[in-house]
């Protein structure tokens, strides 16, 4: 994706990427089926109520959580509030202009905040201050530093690390009107995984990188709960796929994302908050 | 037993769980556009809308071995049970995006380099299922301007209420069930070019998903080939 | 105005037109005081309070009415508020690109605006359910379909329309503090009816094409109330306009409003609502 | 009898209904612009300033055959009662437009092609007619800058007040009125160039009121020509 | 400045100014420490509380102040507030385009900003009309008419003028519950002045011009409080200053800013508000 | 005796008058970027990178005798106590200028003529002092990326707190101080690159203040110069 990079070599590069392919082998090294390294570290932010910064492979984001109050939405007035929001920092890549949040930006987002929404991770009922009135808002905002493909499960794994290890001051009025201040964990349920990958002819490659999506078919990232469910699903990509393949891919991810949940089950462990 | 599904299997617009709602298409409705539809799909009200292939504009967005491909999908400000601002919104903006894709899936984009193809939705009424309604104005909108496609794209969702997978949810179907699985599909070529989903799925309800999605896809794709067939012979006939 | 067409064949009909004006024809055949043919529809958008799509030839709007509680203007505690907003679809027309709504929208919006407003259409002190603090809002929002001259006439027939046909949900505090809700018509008084015209040279044009427009020195729009007063008016074009071609307007454009009129009347009969 | 004017005909300034407000109109006041003029019409107290015919600038804007001419009129957040938002207004944006068209009417725009002439216009103050009072100093602004015009286009409202068609509202005139329209007016070719009104008029008032706008704006030319007479003596004085 | 300007005049004129700078001397006659003429009038704009027209040589500004009600900010409850903005007007350059402010304009208005803030100026805290609940809000909007440099100190002494002679009705409850109506000034404090001034390699230029500042290696805008202490400042260019230059700098802008005072002083007694 | 000063001289995080926070410098941590640089500046938390210089876009830009340089001072949503908007405050807009002058100070431009050199700053964690920290980060992400200086520029801001010059403010002495000056500072050519100060300063007091800066600078280059040199050797080591 850099622009230094000569057309030429890029061409060279890509003719043996689809080599490789045929080989069930990729340019890295890699099996088609596995991740690159994956470093979580949490509570990277102090000023944050929760923060992860994540890499995987040269691709780095980090999330930071901030949980704050507000008006609950007219028509659930019995919930918390979530808010997500992904920006591509302009040092991310040679490719990015300064400027508003654009399209893959704004799907980023919604992707994530589909994610955990569904898998019903946060329990928005447990961030009731006063029905109708003032609720807790999590703000989960995630800056991507540096990009090299997977956007999408980098800021997902950050946004989940995050929020797992997120605290915050609730404040609950006594019987006897005093107001008590507690440090809690945000209330959560589950840890949903997402896994994204992608189609170059029949192969499948998980975790693809910048250079491996510049040739992709198709994309897709697919969030699982706990129990193996699928909870969201996006396609992306120019290309269409075939229902064999996707049920393939449903297949693989299924098993990847329980090994993505063991890993931060570990971090988070570690992270003693 | 549900509350959107009766112990005859009935949901509450009358429906079985593979049947889709009523849809009229009507090809040809904005004199000005090079291509354009209306269609009709529950209470869903869409005009899509073609200009192109026209010269890139600016220039530096031409590419040199293909066209381009620009999509808006918009929500008229009274489409919507609130009033919606007339400003895009994320939401908007992320269909726009998956729209495009897809049909960046169909078109023959090496046919017409340096030029750039401009797809205009505009959602007079939203009801469930408008994302897919729209790609399959869009195609007949892409079909009336001639561009030259693959295939045509249609789209139908699917979803799960009462615990049970059903074909082509509702607005309050979408609102009160369990999940929404939006899918368009190139019947011909037998590929899905347009796929999300949010909601609780085991492995084997989305498998069962896809399946029925293709299903309600093709009765989709019969109604649009009508709609265009008809078009086409009443265009002869004024002849 | 489609960019389709060579300049060469513009030209011809340019001078095609100006000859035919010469004898009072114009090129579709019409007499110069004729509108083309007019097609009313109402309640076209169930989820709106009123909706109403218009074509002129082939120039074609529609309109939906929104009613909404709000807060009233400071300076205003006893009426209700009134929002115009018209919108060129970009597809309307091969030369519009996608954008913030530009000065041609916003001159649409404020003449619809205040041909309906000074003709006192709506009586807004009709639409108050607290004095100094909630009112009803009547947003009318105008989104043009498809440009072919007269879109003035085109965006205050459909607003008009849609006025007429709306219908919404008033509630009303009873003595023994029950609401009661009613479904009731909104206050009307008059239907105001809007006439563009366009000179070109010595001659006037009622209801101009789009290529008209382009050959026009200057338009004039019109607005008069049920006993033929004038309520609004607005030039545009970019020549001046005499005093006598301005008064032969005025008494050309009454006469119009009035047959106008009479079609608004009975296709808001027809309605039956 | 009525509110606005009293049982003598006068009105709450102390004017006639044929009067209009004291006018002081000053050329060159802004020393970087090509040409320009501060008015002071009532309490309003407004500059205008030109720059060019100048380059087109994106080029793409230019026209092979003829100027264009860009317009912006704009309120100072201290203008008005309350204060304003900097922000340009739809009203501010709808006044930029007649403006621009008004002075297209009146300059030779095929003399300058390719090239662009802009007009800037900011309101210090405002009271009733400021779009009117405006359009007077650009007119005074573009002769300063020495553009080619037809004529000098000047403006001046009319309303109706108590039932009366008077000359030239104030500000509570215009709000307490029943009906305020502003009129440009070019006086040597006798054309109006800018029109605008809302209030309630028989056709009658209407012809009436026009009649009395070209009177009023008679009256203002002649104080445009003087000052900018003015403006040359004492140039031709300095020598 | 002016586009129309050659630039091999421009270049003449440049070798003629170092030339000069040489001899303590400016293109145009003034001393170095010199400002050009000052003109200051109050009470330009009516319908603002306060307002002054500032020409510095061919730099002219206005500045308007509004004073309305408001909320306080939530961590400053018991202050009024105060918002400086400026804007470069269209016609102020041939090189300015319409738009949104620019950075330079936000430079300008932050640097106001602080100098009037942080000199104290404004007695805040006797603006509050209800602590955390409502407060006076004081609004001055500079704009700028035409650029010939050292903006910078017509805006400061154009808002300090306009200040100086705001008056604006103040409500206060009596202990009756009645509302009684005061026309007052606003609470000042001091006069603080910026002094700007530019170095062109050893030399110091108080005032510049623009044709001086398109040569300036740096700027430097200094504000001072009546007792002579600094209390804003801040650096413009792209070139380093060194200390030494600096400390120089400080000491001639101290005596510069006690001279503009004495002229502030004497306008705003004319002035008998 | 006073409140951020105790009566042995000592500050409330334990640090003498003229001393600074704990520092540490990473070189080259934005994989993609041509030079980038993390700074934590006591609480700062700040990444600055480079890409450039590159060919400058749209062209019109560019310069035809030296580089342009664009920079961009933005802080992350999570930096603050409260939750910041995303959208850049003016505050943000300032400190992109005065960063970009003072680079410009330091860069050779006349040696990429027509090219453009992109600076970004982007605070994930902000403590007193960021506009400091951050012009050190980005000299050492310029370093990195090998662009030609005249000397390296480093910050390092001092304040008043209790009536007393001390260096290196923290958020907290910042707040409830009398007076903060962040001061940038090339030590080799012993220039001030800049300088923006609020708070009321007697002219000893500001001398006093200024010395301490550029002392305070020095310190914060010898750390500077220390991460750049170990880099350079762990460079060398890998090979």
């Amino acid at each position: 994706m850099s622009i230094k990079k000569s057309p030429i070599i890029e061409n060279l590069r890509k003719t043996q990427m689809i080599e490789l392919l045929s080989k069930e082998k990729r340019l890295d090294g890699r099996s088609l089926i596995d991740f690159r390294p994956i470093i979580i570290k949490v509570g990277v932010i102090q000023k944050s109520n929760g923060s992860a910064e994540v890499s995987i492979g040269n691709t780095k984001v980090v999330a930071g959580v901030k949980v704050e109050t507000g008006s609950p939405f007219p028509d659930t007035p019995d919930q918390g509030l979530l808010v997500v929001n992904a920006e591509f920092l302009p040092f991310s890549s040679a490719l990015i202009e300064p400027g508003p949040p654009d399209e893959d930006a704004i799907e980023v987002s919604r992707v994530v905040d589909r994610g955990i929404r569904e898998s019903q991770m946060i329990d928005l009922n447990a961030l009731v201050i006063e029905t109708g009135k003032l609720v807790y808002c999590v703000f989960v905002d995630i800056s991507i530093l540096n990009m090299d493909g997977n956007i999408f499960d980098a800021a997902f794994l950050s946004a989940v690390s995050a929020l797992l290890t997120t605290t915050f001051e609730r404040k609950t009025v006594k019987g006897d009107g005093n107001i008590e201040v507690q440090k809690c964990k945000l209330p959560t349920r589950c840890i949903p995984i997402s896994i994204s990958s992608i189609t170059i002819g029949d192969s499948i490659l998980i975790d693809p990188t910048e250079e491996e999506e510049s040739v992709q078919d198709s994309r897709l990232t697919l969030t699982f709960n706990d129990e193996g469910y699928l909870c969201a699903g996006q396609k992306g990509g120019s290309m269409g796929i075939s229902r064999e393949q996707l049920f393939k891919i449903v297949e693989l991810s299924k098993a990847k994302a329980e090994e993505l949940r063991v890993l931060v089950k570990k971090v988070i462990e570690n992270a003693q908050i | 037993m549900g509350k959107l599904i009766d112990e005859n299997g009935i949901r509450l617009d009358g429906r079985r769980w593979d049947e889709i709602r009523p849809i009229t298409i009507e090809i040809g409705v904005i004199k000005n556009a090079d291509g354009s539809a209306y269609i009709e799909f529950g209470k869903n009200k869409i005009i899509a809308a073609v200009y192109g292939p026209r010269e890139a504009h600016p220039k530096h967005l031409a590419l040199p071995d293909k066209a381009i491909v620009r999509c808006r999908y918009h929500m008229a400000p009274f489409s919507t049970e609130e009033r919606k601002s007339p400003q895009p919104s994320r939401r908007e903006i992320e269909i726009s995006l998956v729209l495009r894709r897809a049909m960046e899936s169909a078109i023959f984009l090496e046919e017409y380099p340096r030029s750039i193809i401009d797809v205009f939705v505009e959602v007079l009424q939203s009801d469930g299922g408008s994302r897919c309604a729209s790609i399959t104005a869009v195609s007949a909108a892409l079909a009336d301007s001639g561009i030259s496609m693959r295939d045509l794209v249609v789209g139908c969702a699917v979803g799960k209420i009462d615990g049970q997978i059903v074909l082509d949810l509702s607005d309050y179907e979408d609102k009160e069930g369990e999940g929404d699985m939006p899918v368009a599909y190139m019947p011909n070529l037998d590929k899905i070019v347009l796929l999300q989903f949010d909601g609780i799925f085991s492995e084997e309800e989305f498998k069962k998903a896809i399946d029925l999605a293709i299903l309600g896809n093709k009765k989709v794709y019969e109604i649009l080939k009508k709609a265009l067939i008809e078009k086409y012979f009443s265009m002869v006939d004024e002849k």
